[in-house]
């Protein structure tokens, strides 16, 4: 196996891994508030349907962007009103929002173009640049591993900076982690929950958005129906195992991008193609299983050291 | 005249499920005074400070600060206009720090970055100003109870209340934390504080509060000024009877130990020890009560008799069998009842119907199986028999259980577990917040079948009177372990169960004799 | 108390009432207000469509059968509080191991319809609720949350079932991945000749009766509830709760089991499932509907056949896309699943009424 | 849904202008004013694939005879979608009918006596499919493993790497025809056209999912293995497939693309909006479903030709390469001259490629596809 094989192998793995990353980070925030966010897939679609019919009409990417952030933001107030306003199931809303906006997007495709399986000719939607970064670039593996991504591609390696600093580093993010833990203690000092769940998720659905737009607009040029394709689910995975840690939810991330390539460059030696595309999902599986089950035996080991220390002291006394 | 700080004025307040809880409630808190708000569980205490801190909205009245009228829309509201609450349960979030517990919701920092170090110094500064002690970078899952109220009072102190409230402060601290408590309260009171304090111990409210108002069944019945008060009064004005009121009972035929429980020590999660080594047995056609303040470890015991907890050293045996390793149902075969004493959790589905309710244990009995189907038959009369015999009253068997009365819920429950077929009762807290007609009935219940039929029944009970008109014998749990054992009811009286409860005596293993 | 009871029957029912009203009405309203159909092709259509002909009629019916069994599954499933969604795949994947045993065992060689059939319910079922054991264990001994499980899994089942399809039972001489023909003994006949209305509804006439019976006379139904209820009072009761709530998942699958064997033994030739069907997910909707009682299902089932039923009817006289529904659904789910929707209005009846209540007693204390 | 009243009022006008292909039906043309045309989309049309270019010729014939034609799409969910067909056809009153093969055929066929004064078009049927017992239907089946063969041959003469690619959409049987093709294609190459050492080498890749993201990903990986000319099967998704070759330079760069089912150079360059990347198509193997449908309608009108499954191949310019600008372009002159004569070989017999649906089953082509040494 060449080197340059490796190179576009790993390459590949990156690209793939990015839209996952951003779902994971939307996840690891909402986790963090104590929720889990299903609708990930929603905020993806949404984005990425609107960022493509504004950026091709203003023809500026910024526009296109913020749209498609403002689009994700909108449906996500409409969740939480839901969710927290009217009390809806959290999760059961979240899936059907899932199947609202896979729905809407394809109507929305349909009112503006007439054609329900994507825009490719009828928007030209501008697209986020790739970009070489400047020394990284000269180094030999890891400049061409690195450097040449999609712009989506390093700002979601920044987000993961972000969403760590929230987290940890800002009242918000204080107040974001009490709420997840106990809400009612949040209360009572006056921080409403269901405020601060707004909030996550809001934030949550802004990061997401990114991701969506990667695949309509740095990935590709064009909205394709359904172009999600379960991703959301899978960066939700990602945050669940990594225990709603920023970085470990974006390393987990780029794991599954590891596997996508394995599956794709697999298609040269396998070609049982149905086959390969389980792979990832088998993967998950398995991941999610196996290291839930090491958790919990760590966890439960850890309480049994604890326990038996306790013992000793009193007996001590 | 002292300033008054607080008046609240005209409250009524219905839940949701149509339960009114506070009905035309008036009372008022002056500066510099600590004012005591008593009455029975269910009162409606809880239900009024949620009003005045703005977790609950009232149907009618006015609360006036300062003599001026407001409207508490939320808790931040509340806190903005100097309303603090510690809560009957903490309100801390344990993955945090002490800091970072008590900036929440305020915290220090250039715009919306959080200053970490800030809010350590504002902790340390306010902890050295209240004289409440407290590590500021410490985890608070790891910290003790104690400290953890002082957390909440540091939380309400550093926001600048002037109105206190403290919702049964004490239930959960050894008595050297209730005295360092109220040294701090006197202080805080010299400062000029409005304190309101809730509490179901009347010697504490005697010593630290300057008046008291009284609800009963959400109303008012009363308020006493400190020079005023004295137990007769005050509990003549909680539960609208003379306390004095010994039940007749009858000389016991005792037989034998039918549950064991040796050398029980439980270990909770956090590596707290809330039983330790704690043995004792229950007889036949016996009464045995365990009192003691909540938090010392009598849950435990009955959760751990029940199979709902696993112990962590020791056994237990039940018509003499052991119980380890047995599920929850086995346990219940073996002969073993349970009235929980967190009804709406434990005791009851609130969205199933009462006849649900009563089949919940049966689903697996001979009796009232066909197969895999349920006999209906069998089941409707059974029903329809305990609503008859316990007096349940309700319009329908098929209405969720949530409709009906707390007193009503519990017949409910008592009625399940008289009739179950066990010989062994575990009570605990069967008469909490219910009415006296319902506890009198519970009581009679009690009794006669532990005379008639043979039960033993263990009697887990924070009321005082309670457990010394049913048992035969009483014990007092103190910090996991069995203080106390009196075996003659007529020695025993409130003052004594208080030193014993409070830590203030214990007794030798000697002086407690056997405990079977 | 008796009048309490009959004002929160009567809010549940308005609730349910109202939502879907609510949300029929905001969406005909977008349709009209975003294409260029007019407001009389959309009533005649739309809410009219389904009942002009018996062929548009069969259609409902077709998806009435699935939603049926599915929905009862959900009752179990939701019913008990967990969101365990592999129905979904379990609707792809089922019928393509009843097809493995169907074109490559002789055991269906000349066995006559019904023992056919009842084979290939029996494959679909032990497939569904073995499938819908592996979220619910990962829930109940790994703390994995079974929806994260559950919706991966859909995509893994999936693609699996394409490969099996393929390496195992594709009919080679078509010019798709799909199966040979059905033989006649496993297959649901059509009833109505010429729609969609097949032999299958009577699997869910008695998958129907069976969950009824099971939700309110058996025992594993009360403990089910129970366990739905109020967990810690089910553990309390000596209930098993683990093993109950596994057992409503493996009942939930069983059903999701059946629903696939008559949608891909009724509806179809052959086996060609190439994407999700949605039946599952559909499934979730018609138990909300039906405020997760078995005996409610059918009417619950009828309505959400019958909304999709006119999106097709609409799309195939005026080309708008079928996907809107799914926006409907969605607006349907908010009203009907809210618990804050007219409860203001309910807590002021309730309060009237007590109230009054606390009058009359007052006069007699 | 203005797109449909479009088609039809465009079409009245046009009706009589288009006769140079049709001279020696012109009789019959004017029986046809009032008749009434139903497209049926088994998916949705937009796909720039199957459901586009039968879309084309309905819109063609619409035009070329003035009759009314009404689209419908079946959508993605099966369950209504042969329901919807029937639906159509029962209320629609149409006189013509023309749909994809997939997925509604056994349906359809089932239902058509009871239509027996309508005449149904389907296109993209199986070769094996036997229409003797419906006298109303016409099948149009192609050759698209000759097509494929010429393809495969050209890839090679133009590989620079020696090493040449194809990603086929799915692992289904008409695409399996195109890969049984191309395979031929490349070991006939091998066999009697390459210097020795100079033989070519082949990756297949499926798509693991049927997107524009899917075909993005496998045509990727194809050039990321060396592939430098890739034939990519998946008309629908050519996007993603132009995506890939565009990231590794292009034609600039000596990677090729071609495309698939028609001429998508010229559709793209002719395109209001641009598609990024389409001047990488250097040709495309086309399987002209447009044409052939229109062929069809006109041999269905003037009576000449019968009705039952018809296979179209290189012979009859069914399938074959699109000889555009592009292909002109790049070419160099003795491949053209080679591609020509190979065309030739195919039309005289003296070639005969080898189809999927001539194997006896799928092992005898998985071993044909995955072993280089294996030969029919
Ligand atoms: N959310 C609620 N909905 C309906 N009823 C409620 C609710 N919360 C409390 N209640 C009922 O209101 C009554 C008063 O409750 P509250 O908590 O105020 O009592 P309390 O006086 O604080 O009792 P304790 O001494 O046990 O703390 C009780 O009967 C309780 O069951
Ligand atoms: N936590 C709670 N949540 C909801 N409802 C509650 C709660 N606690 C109690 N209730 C309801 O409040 C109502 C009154 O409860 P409470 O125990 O105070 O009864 P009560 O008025 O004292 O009646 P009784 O005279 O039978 O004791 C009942 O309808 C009960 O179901
Ligand atoms: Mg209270
Ligand atoms: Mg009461």
């Amino acid at each position: 196996m060449s080197l340059e094989y490796i190179e576009t192998f790993l390459f590949s793995a990156v690209r793939i891994a990015t839209p996952i990353m951003y779902v994971a980070l939307c996840s690891t925030i909402a986790l963090q508030g104590g929720l889990t966010n299903m609708a990930a897939e929603s905020m993806m679609l949404i984005s990425a349907v609107t960022g493509v019919i504004f950026s091709a009409i203003s023809q500026n990417l910024l526009i296109g962007i913020l749209a498609g952030m403002m689009s994700s933001v909108l449906i996500t107030l409409f969740l939480c009103f839901a969710a927290f306003v009217m009390k809806v199931d959290l999760y059961l809303m979240s899936i059907a929002l899932n199947t609202a906006m896979s729905g809407a997007t394809i109507y929305i495709m349909y009112v503006t173009t007439g054609n329900k399986a994507n825009t490719a000719g009828y928007f030209a939607s501008l697209q986020m640049p790739n970009i070489q970064i400047p020394i990284i670039k000269d180094i030999p593996l890891i400049g061409n591993v690195l450097s040449g991504h999609n712009g989506f591609t390093y700002l979601a390696v920044i987000m993961i900076f972000v969403v760590w600093f929230i987290i940890f580093r800002t009242k918000l993010g204080l107040r974001i982690r009490a709420v997840g833990q106990n809400p009612q203690a949040a209360e009572s000092v006056g921080i409403n929950p269901s405020k601060i769940y707004t909030i996550a998720f809001v934030m949550a659905s802004a990061i997401a958005s990114l991701g969506g737009m990667f695949l309509s607009m740095g990935y590709q040029n064009m909205f394709i129906r359904d172009m999600t394709g379960g991703k959301g689910f899978i960066g939700m995975a990602a945050s669940t195992i990594a225990g709603a840690s920023p970085v470990g939810s974006a390393l987990l991330a780029v794991v599954f991008g590891v596997a996508e390539a394995v599956t794709n460059y697999s298609k040269l030696y396998i070609t049982d193609a149905q086959f390969l595309s389980a792979m990832p999902y088998i993967i998950t599986t398995v991941l999610l299983f196996v290291l839930s089950y090491i958790r919990l035996k760590n966890s439960e080991s850890e309480m049994r050291k604890r326990k038996a220390a306790a013992l000793k002291a009193h007996e001590n006394l | 005249m002292a300033k008054e700080l607080l008046k609240m004025e005209g409250i009524t307040k219905i839940y949701g499920n149509g339960f009114m809880a506070n009905k035309n409630i008036t009372f008022t808190v002056n500066e510099g005074e600590i004012h005591a708000l008593i009455g029975e569980n269910g009162a409606g205490k809880t239900t009024l400070m949620k009003i005045l801190f703005g977790l609950e909205s009232c149907q009618e009245g006015k609360i006036y600060l300062n003599g001026q009228e407001t409207h508490i829309e939320n808790p931040l509201d509340a806190i903005a206009k100097g309303v603090g609450m510690v809560h009957q349960h903490f309100m801390l979030v344990p993955n945090l720090s002490v800091a970072e517990n008590v900036v929440l919701g305020i915290e220090p920092g250039p715009g919306q970055i959080f200053d970490k170090k800030t809010a350590v110094r504002m902790t340390e500064e306010a902890s050295e100003k209240f004289q409440l002690k407290v590590d500021p970078n410490a985890l608070v899952r790891d910290i003790s109870v104690g400290l953890k109220q002082k957390v909440e009072l540091l939380k309400a102190l550093i926001r600048g209340a002037k109105v206190l409230i403290l919702d049964e402060p004490t239930a959960v601290l050894t008595p050297q934390e209730v005295r360092e408590l109220f040294v701090q309260l006197k202080s805080l009171k010299e400062s000029g504080y409005g304190i309101i304090f809730i509490s179901h111990k009347l010697d504490e409210v005697m010593e630290l509060c300057d008046s008291a108002t009284i609800l009963r069944h959400g109303r008012v019945t009363g308020f006493v000024k400190k020079e005023e008060m004295n137990e007769v009064v005050l509990s003549r004005l909680i539960v609208g009877r003379d306390v004095v009121s010994t039940m007749e009972k009858d000389e016991s035929s005792v037989g034998d130990t039918v549950l064991k429980v040796r050398g029980v020590t439980y270990v909770d999660d956090i590596g707290k020890k809330l039983v330790d080594d704690v043995s004792f047995g229950v007889r036949a056609g016996e009464i045995v009560g365990i009192a003691g303040v909540e938090g010392n470890g009598q849950n435990e015991i009955s959760e751990i008799i029940t199979g709902l907890l696993h112990m962590t050293k020791g056994t237990v045996s039940i018509n003499g069998t052991e119980t380890s390793g047995l599920s929850i149902s086995q346990i219940r075969k073996l002969g073993l009842a349970h009235i929980s004493e967190d009804r709406m959790t434990y005791g009851c589905a609130q969205e199933m119907s009462i006849y649900d309710n009563l089949s919940s244990i049966y689903l697996d009995h001979p009796k009232f199986t066909k197969g895999i189907f349920i006999d209906q038959k069998a089941l409707d009369q059974y029903v329809k028999d305990c609503i008859k015999e316990f007096e349940i009253a309700c319009d329908s068997e098929k209405s969720p259980i949530r409709m009906l009365s707390g007193g009503n819920i519990q017949k409910v429950i008592v009625a399940r577990e008289f009739t179950s077929g066990a010989n062994i009762i575990i009570a605990n807290q069967p008469t909490r917040g219910i009415d006296v007609g319902t506890a009198s009935l519970i009581h009679k219940l009690l009794q006669k079948y532990t005379r008639e039929k043979g039960f033993a029944v263990l009697l887990i009970s924070s009321d005082l009177n309670e457990v010394m008109n049913l048992s035969d014998r009483l014990l007092i749990m103190r910090d996991g372990r069995i203080a106390a054992q009196f075996t003659d009811m007529n020695k025993v009286n409130d003052e004594l169960m208080g030193e014993y409860m409070l830590g203030i005596k214990k007794m030798t293993e000697e002086e407690r004799g056997d405990l079977h | 108390m008796k009048k309490v009871q009959r004002v929160e029957a009567l809010f549940e029912l308005l609730r349910v009432v109202l939502g879907l009203l609510l949300a029929y009405i905001i969406t005909l309203v977008i349709i009209i207000l975003t294409s260029d159909v007019t407001p009389q092709e959309v009533v005649t259509n739309f809410v009219l469509g389904p009942f002009t002909t018996s062929r548009r009629f069969g259609q409902l019916m077709g998806k009435f059968i699935p939603y049926v069994l599915g929905g009862c599954g959900m009752c179990f499933i939701y019913g008990c509080g967990r969101f365990n969604l592999v129905g979904e795949g379990i609707v792809n994947f089922a019928p393509a191991v009843a097809c493995i045993v169907l074109f490559n065992t002789p055991l269906f060689d000349h066995v006559p319809w019904i023992v056919g059939v009842v084979m290939l319910l029996v494959i679909c079922c032990a497939v569904g609720g073995g499938l819908s054991l592996i979220p619910a264990v990962g829930r109940e001994k790994l703390k994995i949350s079974e929806m994260v499980t559950s919706i991966i899994m859909n995509y893994m089942l999936l693609y699996l079932s394409l490969w099996f399809l393929k390496i195992f039972f594709a009919d080679r001489s078509q010019a798709f991945l799909c199966s040979p023909m059905y033989p006649e003994n496993a297959s649901f006949f059509q009833i109505l000749k010429g729609t969609n209305l097949h032999a299958g509804i009577f699997v869910s006439i008695i998958g129907w009766i069976v969950a009824c019976l099971m939700f309110d006379r058996m025992r594993i139904g009360v403990k089910i509830r129970i366990c739905g209820s109020n967990g810690m009072f089910a553990k309390y009761s000596g209930l098993n709760t683990t093993k109950i709530v596994l057992i409503a998942q493996l009942i939930g699958g069983i059903y999701a089991g059946a629903a696939a064997c008559v949608d891909a033994f009724g509806m179809y030739t052959r086996y060609q499932y190439s994407v999700l069907t949605n039946i599952g997910m559909d499934a979730l909707v018609v138990a909300v509907i039906a405020r997760k009682k078995p005996i409610f299902i059918p009417l619950a089932a009828f309505v959400l056949a019958y909304i999709r039923t006119s999106a097709v009817v609409l799309n195939l006289s005026t080309n708008i896309p079928i996907e809107f529904v799914n926006m409907m659904q969605a607006v349907l789910i908010l009203f009907v699943a809210a618990q804050h929707f007219l409860k203001k209005s309910k807590e002021k009846a309730i309060y009237k009424i007590s109230m009054e209540e606390n009058k009359g007693k007052g006069a007699t204390v | 849904g203005g797109s449909t009243e479009e088609a039809a009022t465009t079409a009245a006008t046009a009706g009589g202008t288009s006769t140079e292909t049709s001279g020696e039906t012109s009789g019959g043309e004017d029986s046809l004013e009032g008749k009434k045309l139903l497209f049926f989309a088994f998916q949705n049309i937009g796909d720039y694939g199957t459901n586009d270019l039968g879309y084309y010729a309905a819109q063609e014939i619409a035009e070329k005879y003035g009759i009314e034609m009404t689209l419908v799409e079946g959508g993605l969910d099966a369950s209504t979608r042969t329901t919807t067909l029937l639906d159509a056809i029962e209320t629609g009153g149409y006189d013509y009918v023309i749909s994809s093969s997939w997925y509604i055929q056994d349906d359809l066929l089932a239902n058509v006596d009871r239509f027996p004064d309508m005449k149904f078009i389907l296109y993209d049927t199986a070769p094996t499919l036997d229409l003797t017992d419906y006298p109303n239907v016409f099948g149009v089946s192609f050759r698209q493993d000759e097509g494929s063969f010429i393809t495969a041959v050209y890839q090679c003469l133009m590989s620079e790497n020696h090493k040449i690619g194809a990603a086929a959409n799915q692992d289904s049987p008409i695409l399996n025809d195109f890969v049984t093709g191309w395979l031929a294609g490349v070991k006939y190459y091998n066999d009697n056209m390459a210097a020795d050492g100079e033989e070519v080498a082949y990756n297949i890749a499926y798509y693991s999912d049927q997107t524009v993201q899917g075909a993005y990903e496998t045509v990727n990986v194809l050039y990321n293995n060396g592939c430098d000319v890739v034939y990519n099967i998946g008309g629908s998704y050519c996007v993603g497939a132009l995506n890939a070759c565009s990231e590794h330079g292009g034609i600039e760069n000596g990677q090729y693309l071609i495309g698939v089912d028609y001429d998508q150079y010229t559709t793209f360059a002719n395109a209001d909006n641009e598609v990024a990347g389409y001047e990488n198509l250097v040709t495309s193997m086309e399987k002209r479903i447009t044409q052939c449908c229109v062929l069809a309608f006109d041999g269905i009108v003037s009576g000449d030709m019968e009705m039952g499954n018809h296979r179209f191949g290189v012979t009859d310019g069914g399938t074959g390469l699109a000889y555009n600008e592009n292909y002109y372009a790049h070419t160099p002159e003795d491949v053209q001259a080679t591609i020509t004569e190979l065309e030739e070989k195919i039309t005289s017999g003296e070639i005969v490629v080898p189809s999927y649906y001539d194997l006896p089953d799928y092992d005898t082509f998985a071993q044909f596809r995955d072993d280089p040494e294996y030969r029919l």
